[in-house]
């Protein structure tokens, strides 16, 4: 298993029976990959449906059905599409279970950065800032750094996509809970110490007292 | 009845030089795109475009982008037409981005008569940056003023000889919305059909809304 | 022709082809059969829908299809279903022509007292505050006094349903436009003299210059 | 997957003393009435309704207020039902009374994680009284504030096992935007057919905000 594979695994593990999750692009997107057989999961796509399934065979598309990234995709039985209100009506009234998303930063206030770079093309902020405001549950999938230099920050210094709204992150290396006390590292991957962790952290985090060995 | 079915070319007469339009569709998906065709050959400039993205460099609201109709976007995401960014570098094209269920709920404000709206996304964040922040019952919003335009292209999978609109899957999106807000509402639809043949219950844009309809 | 008839013989020639027209309860929903022959207007039903048409035959009644008054009716070829939301959507985004309603008072300013008589059971606003702030054009039909009683009057003293929102009253005895200035007699009944309307009119106004007789 | 179909009594025993619940419906087309007959026979009391009207005495929330189980109702019209005048007159019962238009978008806001909207409606009547005025471009709107609710009870035409509906015609009215609003929606369908039976494009509630649903 490579490491975007072990995250995605251990992200997966967060879903519940009847959750309605929001995945974003790249990593999160694979965590649709390991939903046990017969866990009830519904995918929301921001574009405007719930119900979202695998992509279609090739010479299946259809030009009317794609995601958020524009992408062919396909529904599962007793989807439903509705337009972008309604959609982000879902997202900010509360309806959405956990929203998947990667990040450039988090702190130890749960801020998120994941956005912008001053100075660097800005793609836009598209859905994100209303899914990290709105979903009950925010987890941040995501390699614990980016070449080496810390993701997981003090302060986050790059532009904000929303204050204090992140509940979770999963990396490579474990699983941290952001709290009102700041940031808990829970479970731990076999292959790193909590050294390795602290090495690759700058945020303080607290290791629980019953750090567990992280599920993958 | 007045007739409101009419050419393309009788429909994009319309259009002017600075106009303010709303374009539907999410990444092309529903976006009215014989109407982005005869906009690059009508050659109408100094735009301000209203809608969810900057499409591709091919296709969707990127065809106007890249033929530099465009003065100003303002949109969600624009991350999936490098041209989008080169032009913002380059000081040719305003971009004013926001995210998008703001877009969404500024734009049907806009078409429903309120004055804005109250939304918790963006708060701590950049996009909060000018604007007015209201308290209520303990939780800070920002208030988001509406979006009108002078024309809205929107893109429909059926629309009938009065107007009435049916979007077929994710094409929806911004479509409805956008069919609300704009003092001249023009619809290209891929198959018209007579009054009566689209199910009451199932009209998705009454056709009070729209001005012209045409068969793309 | 009684004086009800009168009324709403004259309203209905302010409709236009075309027009989207929200009729209120009683005396308004007379205008509808008035209509002239292959003059489209739709009618809009505050519960939910465009397209209203005739009260079905005894027998033909469908519970799922009433008006805002939870009487049976019918709908026409071409109508839309929605939400409420969006029922006053296109009510207060001024997307509906023209509301016609009844009136216990009116006064100079264009203000409309039509909900409450304090002290009196109150039967609640229902839609007419939305419409009456929402509608392009905003006609007053009713009879001139009540019992006797000037209803059009300096200063409304009943609560307001809203204010400065009325453009046109239409009553057995004339016609009269609200404008900046105040009212004008527009057209009189020619069973009335410009005396006898005076001395039925609380509010002052002014006898236009080119003063018509009434179109019945 | 959760079973979402249950009985109506296995529904109606979440509902207790001194709960908000919203009913939807219009003069009772569209109101779930079995479950109303359900609460007079349950006795539940001290219920704050939420709904567009009081009913007629012997239909949708009449029958509630009628049995004197209503504590307060906020709707926007209660002149079909004289009981609820009088148990206003004798301080049994406690009215709020709102504009239909603006009802609609409390509960929509309520429902779409919205802090409330700006309405023109109502500006210089009674209704503004004790509520903030906000200015957006010169005009003058009402801040108006989210409703939301412990129970929502919904009446569909058709759902599906997962809590997909569709509303037949004039039905619709409030249901969509109480089936967003409440923590715990329950919906009464005429008729409850297998996933997937309802077309994805016809779903006018998605499931995700159905907790139950009873076959009526």
């Amino acid at each position: 298993m490579n490491v975007k594979e072990i995250i995605a695994k251990r992200v997966a593990k967060e879903l519940k029976d009847g959750d309605v999750v929001n995945l974003g692009i790249g990593l999160p997107t694979m965590v649709a990959n390991y939903i046990p057989e017969g866990m009830d999961v519904t995918f929301q796509s921001e574009n405007g449906f719930v119900g979202l399934g695998q992509a279609p065979e090739e010479g299946q598309e259809d030009k009317d059905l794609v995601n958020a990234g524009g992408q062919p995709v396909t529904v599962v039985p007793g989807a439903a599409f509705f337009d972008s209100s309604v959609s982000f009506g879902i997202i900010r009234g509360g309806h959405v279970d956990a929203t998947v998303l990667g990040a450039l930063q988090v702190d130890e206030k749960g801020n998120l950065a994941n956005w912008m770079v001053p100075g660097k093309m800005v793609p836009g902020m598209g859905g994100a800032m209303d899914l990290v405001v709105g979903a009950k549950k925010v987890i941040i999938s995501m390699t614990h750094t980016q070449k080496g230099k810390p993701k997981i920050l003090k302060v986050c210094n790059l532009p904000l996509t929303a204050a204090g709204q992140v509940n979770m992150i999963i990396t490579e290396m474990g699983v941290m809970q952001v709290t009102d006390k700041g940031i808990v590292l829970t479970e731990l991957n076999p292959e790193y110490t909590v050294e390795d962790v602290k090495n690759a952290t700058e945020a303080v985090f607290v290791v629980a007292e019953d750090l567990k060995e992280m599920e993958i | 009845m007045r007739n409101k079915v009419v050419t393309i070319e009788e429909a994009m007469h319309h259009i002017k030089d600075g106009m303010t339009i709303m374009i539907g569709g999410f990444m092309a998906a529903g976006t009215p795109e014989k109407f982005m065709d005869a906009l690059v050959k009508k050659g109408v400039k100094d735009l301000t475009i209203i809608g969810n993205d900057g499409g591709w460099p091919n296709k969707g609201i990127g065809k106007l982008v890249c033929n530099k109709q465009v003065k100003k976007l303002i949109a969600s995401h624009v991350g999936l037409n490098p041209e989008v960014g080169s032009q913002m570098n380059s000081g040719e094209l305003e971009t004013e981005l926001v995210p998008q269920g703001t877009l969404a709920e500024r734009i049907r404000a806009g078409g429903n008569g309120l004055g804005g709206i109250l939304t918790p996304t963006g708060v701590g964040t950049i996009v909060e940056e000018g604007k007015e922040k209201i308290t209520v019952d303990g939780k800070v919003y920002i208030l988001e003023k509406p979006l009108k335009a002078d024309i809205a292209l929107v893109g429909a999978s059926i629309g009938d000889k009065k107007g009435n609109l049916y979007y077929n899957k994710a094409t929806k999106n911004f479509n409805p919305l956008m069919a609300t807000a704009a003092e001249l509402v023009i619809a290209g639809a891929e198959k018209i059909v007579e009054v009566g043949e689209i199910d009451s219950n199932d009209v998705m844009t009454p056709g009070l809304f729209v001005d012209y309809i045409v068969e793309v």
